[in-house]
């Protein structure tokens, strides 16, 4: 067809289909990746109103808004939604999607029409879990764990939710699958692996670990499913089953799983600290390696999450051990992206808020994490609220920040339209204040003995649910802040013309906002690191006009 | 990258006999195996047969699946997804059989 | 399909490669879908070595053999008819896709009839002579049930691809200068043989 | 060989260990962002300088860190050693957790829904489930032990102080999980005898009329 496509956005660009299906049936990166976008956000805002709605219920003791059995399912559909449907696709398949071709200099993913198939799966698990709420029975009230015997006792629907999940975790390989041939097959004449930018690093790790980890998981949701049906015994205790083989096998995916969600977060931090410094990211090698080691360690440390199962001493020791060990590569991380800041000249718009915010809540989640992994403290902490302070942290104030962060940086580029950076601010403002008065009583009250997946709780605990729920609010407001910004960006008539507007050196910076089908309109030829800032003149230059 | 492809495409003159010989080899080990089977080893048994399923899945991966003309990477790929089985099993057992 | 004209302006070139590394990369997630019900297996066997002992001895294992039999024998023809089609001989690169579906048949079959034979011994999951047995042996199989029957699954989508194949081969779509599909196809079914090679001992021969 | 409140102390220890370092580290990570982000201002003309890394530094906060999980870890691991081989004077207990309540059984066959302990004397617990898994979590004595239908767990504490603790269920099990609340009950050892001799002298008279006999082992 019309090789003219080029100078045409993505956008407006005229393929075989119109009107919707131009969108549903499009093979482009960028038009699934902006699905992507859209179908996470939708269910990132009914993940989020569950969420408001527990804490309404834990603002006092007792019953306040709901019964037990609405709660057990709510924090169910809660987890499985923002797992399952929000944070695991939420960067690779929405950004990576979008960007990963156009950092490498290429044209479109290696599989295209695979992909459109990932983003359907992708749909057709998400109405699973959705449909399983209004099915006779009510929504799975197990816990996204699922564990063993009460997933195979609860009288709720469990299936739907466990084949939800099956099929998500199929969308999801695809994706990771598309994404290493892509970056092995794809990149443009002279970018060698080390010329990557190390968003698209990230990515590479994130899709081993999609690959090797996720079948795991997929099986285990299959067999409990055949449990279910046809009582095969395989888990069931009455049978002579094993439940705690069951969380082993679960944890083998959903902790390496843990870092299929951080590790793009980090990526997409370590594009932004260079650009708004200005200057070259500060030991490229080693948080390049660094997302290598996380993918590798992260697939040895699962049974951290069993301390208390009574295993064997051996492996309580091991893993221990070996959950320490993984910190490191984040350290690294950490350290290195706080020594690009020094001597960079320094840009402090909302995307860089939105970076350094991760760090901070990232680092808190991280050091929790450590203080988990300890044997004896684990033995009093697991299963407590402190564990849910840890898990918020790390996913939703590194990972959550990491897509505010990508948002913001890719917006411009996306969307070919502006936000106004006041409002974005004041947004980062509320939601790192709200953020915290939210979790960090959790960390409290669960040092003071508050279990989790407690619909209802004793007297002493109840002035930090109180400060807790307030925090739910203000984090609320602040989210609805950012949306409404973008919202209003997007509906502005005014089409923004900077091509760099943060004076970013690697390739989506080069080509159009609302770049054309084929991104580039010949391949460049790439002869210099992504982040080799010759001199920074022209930028100063700029900030002063 | 293209020209990477491209001598990818062009692969020495393939011939029946080599795939033939190895199914010939395959037959053998499967009868070795059953034949073994019957004896008890106690708990060598178990490692003879694993042992025997490993070559013969050797056998099948260079040959039957070409793996012999691919190029590294795809080596380094199918070694990486082993050894995530071996680290799997290994780290599970740390819990199993040291009770 | 669908958007192919946007599709292929995307691709200028066809990446034989590429394509086989998708290919790869997917029987890696087969492979450890199995490997996670490997790891279940060890650690039952390894928790009920004697109850497995005996509930195997209610296997068929000639029927086993023969079913191995006949899938290596599958894999060298689809082999073969690769190399038949790069040697320019169509026919011949067809007539070995058709013997490879016949002997996948066969091996269905053959797996029918021993399903058969044991359900109507009662020995099904669920079934009250089963449930009389130990504990072990339930899970035997279990998983005997369950690994077999995934994998015959397996063989049946084996069977879908390699007929789709035949008819390219056939319609000339498929040929000496681009046969990469017919390759992807034998990759899956060389997998599906690799499975049922460890299958094999591990639940007929551990009498 | 560790005791129960011995045992609270290693788990604080630990705990405020870890917390002390990674406070320290986050409040030096937090200002040199902060710092940096001040004194580079672009708004003050700042030029950047492109350093691509130092392997020295690279090293440095590699080996640091691996040290300190390194103390961590052990700090943990000690506290958590004896947590699994009571001594060879533990009073038994057999706890038996079921939706949604604990039972309590002694040696000589009482049975009590609270768990009465003397004081100062190794309790060890051995762990049942009837249904599906719950933990049992007391959180002044800083542990908890997975309650399974197919394992019995044991885990054995060390009461220093008379009083009263909570035990909860730390493992979801459905629909009243959070209720799932009892009490450890710590007596000092005469009181404990006394209580044991009028339990079993009620356990006597119940034998004799077993009508309202079940009421202790009622399920849901
Ligand atoms: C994005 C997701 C994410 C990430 C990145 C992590 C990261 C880590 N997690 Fe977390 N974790 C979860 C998501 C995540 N976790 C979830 C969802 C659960 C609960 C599941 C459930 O039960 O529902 C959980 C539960 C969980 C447990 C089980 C708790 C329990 O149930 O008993 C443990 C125990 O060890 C743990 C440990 C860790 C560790 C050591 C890291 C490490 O990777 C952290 C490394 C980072 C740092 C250490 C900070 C940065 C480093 C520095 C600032 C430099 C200084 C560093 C050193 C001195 C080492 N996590
Ligand atoms: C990414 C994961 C994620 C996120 C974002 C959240 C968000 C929230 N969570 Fe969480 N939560 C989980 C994952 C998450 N949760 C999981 C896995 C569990 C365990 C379930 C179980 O026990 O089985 C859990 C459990 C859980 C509990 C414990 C239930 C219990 O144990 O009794 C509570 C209680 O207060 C809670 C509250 C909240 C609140 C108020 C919000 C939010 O409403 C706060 C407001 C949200 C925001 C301000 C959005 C943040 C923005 C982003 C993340 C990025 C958005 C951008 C794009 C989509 C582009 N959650
Ligand atoms: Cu019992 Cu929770
Ligand atoms: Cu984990």
């Amino acid at each position: 067809m019309h090789n003219n496509g080029n100078s045409v956005s993505f956008l407006d660009y005229k393929g075989k289909h119109s009107g919707l299906n131009a969108w549903i049936l499009s093979t482009d990166h960028k038009r699934i990746g902006l699905l992507y976008l859209m179908s996470t956000l939708a269910f990132f805002a009914v993940g989020v109103t569950f969420g408001f709605l527990m804490r309404l219920e834990l603002i006092a003791p007792g019953r306040t808004i709901m019964d037990a059995q609405t709660y057990n399912s709510l924090f169910t559909l809660h987890g499985i939604i923002m797992i399952f449907l929000f944070i695991i696709p939420g960067l690779p398949a929405v950004f990576g999607n979008f960007f990963l071709p156009i950092l490498i200099g290429a044209k479109d993913v290696a599989f295209p029409r695979l992909n459109l198939l990932s983003w359907w799966l992708y749909i057709l698990g998400g109405l699973l879990a959705v449909i399983s709420v209004f099915l006779p029975g009510g929504p799975a009230d197990t816990g996204w764990t699922f564990y063993i015997p009460y997933s195979i006792r609860s009288t709720t629907n469990v299936m739907p939710a466990l084949i939800a999940a099956f099929i998500l975790g199929f969308s999801s390989i695809l994706t990771g699958l598309n994404f290493i041939v892509t970056i092995h097959r794809l990149r443009a004449p002279g970018m060698g692996f080390f010329r990557m930018p190390l968003f698209v690093w990230s990515l590479y790790a994130t899709a081993w670990v999609q690959i090797l980890a996720t079948p795991i998981v997929g099986i285990t949701l299959l067999l409990v499913v055949f449990e279910r049906a046809f009582g095969v015994g395989l888990f069931d205790p009455a049978l002579g089953g094993d439940p705690v083989l069951y969380q082993h096998l679960f944890w083998i995916y959903s902790h390496p799983a843990v870092y299929i969600m951080i590790l793009p977060a980090m990526g997409v931090i370590s594009e932004i600290i260079p650009v708004f410094a200005h200057r070259t990211i500060f030991g490229y090698k080693f948080i390049a390696f660094s997302s290598l080691a996380i993918a590798l360690f992260g697939s040895m440390v699962w049974a951290h999450h069993m301390f208390t199962v009574g295993m064997s001493e051996t492996a309580q020791l091991i893993f221990s051990l070996l959950t320490f060990l993984v910190a490191i590569p984040s350290a690294i991380k950490v350290f290195n992206w706080v020594a690009t800041l020094y001597k960079g000249s320094i840009q402090t718009d909302a995307p860089l808020l939105y970076a350094l915010g991760f760090i901070f809540l990232f680092s808190i989640g991280g050091f929790t994490g450590l203080i988990q992994g300890a044997l004896s403290v684990n033995m009093h902490i697991h299963d407590t609220s402190f564990i849910v302070a840890h898990f918020h942290y790390v996913m939703f104030g590194g990972t959550g920040f990491g897509i505010f962060a990508a948002l913001h940086y890719w917006f411009p580029k996306m969307f070919g339209k502006m936000y106004n950076m006041r409002t974005a601010k004041t947004g980062f403002w509320f939601l790192f204040v709200g953020f915290n008065t939210l979790y960090f009583p959790l960390f409290v009250m669960g040092w003071l003995g508050m279990p989790r997946r407690y619909f209802d709780y004793l007297p002493e605990f109840h002035i930090y649910h109180l400060i807790s729920t307030v925090g739910s609010w203000i984090l609320i407001t602040g989210l609805i802040i950012m949306f409404t910004n973008f919202v209003k960006a997007l509906r502005s008539k005014s089409t923004y013309t900077k091509l760099n507007p943060w004076g970013g050196e690697t390739l989506e910076w080069s080509i159009q906002n609302t770049p054309s089908l084929e991104n580039f309109d010949e391949i460049p030829t790439i002869t210099a690191g992504p982040y080799e800032y010759k001199d920074n003149e022209e930028i100063l230059v700029k900030e002063d006009n | 990258m293209n020209s990477e492809h491209l001598e990818s495409n062009v692969e020495h003159k393939p011939t029946y006999g080599i795939y033939i010989l190895v199914w010939l080899v395959l037959m053998t080990l499967t009868g070795v195996t059953v034949a073994v089977a019957g004896i008890n080893f106690g708990n060598l048994t178990i490692a003879t047969a694993l042992t025997i399923a490993c070559i013969k899945s050797y056998l099948v991966l260079t040959f039957f699946m070409h793996l012999k003309t691919e190029t590294a990477t795809f080596k380094i790929f199918v070694a990486v997804a082993v050894l995530f089985l071996l680290i799997s099993i290994s780290l599970l057992f740390s819990d199993y059989s040291f009770l | 399909m669908s958007t192919i004209a946007e599709h292929t302006v995307a691709h200028v070139h066809r990446d034989d490669e590429g394509s086989r590394l998708g290919m790869w990369l997917f029987l890696f997630t087969e492979l450890v879908l199995f490997g996670g019900m490997f790891l279940v297996y060890a650690v039952y066997r390894y928790t009920y070595q004697a109850e497995f002992h005996v509930a195997a001895k209610e296997l068929n294992t000639s029927l086993g053999a023969l079913n191995t039999i006949i899938l290596l024998t599958s894999s060298l023809t689809i082999v073969l008819s690769i190399v038949a089609l790069r040697k320019k001989n169509k026919k011949l690169s067809v007539f070995f896709q058709i013997v490879t579906m016949i002997l996948a048949i066969g091996f269905l079959v053959n797996k029918y009839v021993e399903w058969n034979i044991k359900i109507h011994h009662g020995i099904f999951p669920g079934s009250e002579i089963l449930l009389g047995k130990g504990n072990g042996e339930v899970i035997f199989f279990g998983l005997y049930y369950v690994m077999t029957g995934l994998h015959a699954l397996h063989v049946m989508i084996g069977i879908l691809l390699i007929e789709v194949m035949t008819g390219y081969t056939i319609k000339g779509r498929i040929n000496e200068s681009n046969y990469v599909r017919l390759e992807s196809a034998g990759l899956y079914w060389h997998l599906v043989d690799l499975i049922w090679i460890f299958l094999f001992p591990l639940f007929y021969l551990i009498t | 060989m560790i005791f129960g409140t011995n045992h609270i102390d290693l788990v604080n220890g630990a705990f405020w260990f870890i917390v002390g370092i990674s406070a320290l580290l986050l409040t030096m990570i937090t200002f040199l962002m902060i710092y940096f982000v001040f004194k580079y201002n672009r708004k003050k003309g700042q030029k950047a300088v492109n350093i691509e890394g130092n392997t020295k530094l690279e090293i440095l906060w590699t080996v640091i860190p691996v040290i300190l999980v390194i103390a961590m870890f052990w700090y943990g691991w000690v506290g958590y050693r004896d947590l699994k081989n009571p001594p060879k004077d533990a009073m038994v207990v057999k706890v038996t957790a079921q939706m949604w309540k604990w039972t309590f059984e002694y040696a000589n066959g009482v049975k009590a829904d609270s768990l009465y302990v003397p004081v100062n004397k190794a309790i060890e617990v051995s762990l049942h489930s009837t249904d599906v898994n719950h933990s049992f979590f007391i959180p002044a004595f800083r542990f908890k032990r997975d309650v399974m239908p197919n394992r019995n767990n044991s885990i054995w504490f060390l009461p220093e102080h008379v009083g009263k603790f909570d035990i909860a269920c730390a493992e979801y099990c459905g629909l009243s999980h959070s209720a799932m609340y009892s009490k450890v009950i710590v007596l000092p050892q005469q009181e404990f005898d006394l209580w044991m001799k009028s339990e079993l002298a009620k356990k006597n008279i119940r034998a004799n009329q077993p009508v309202s006999g079940s009421d202790t082992t009622k399920t849901k």
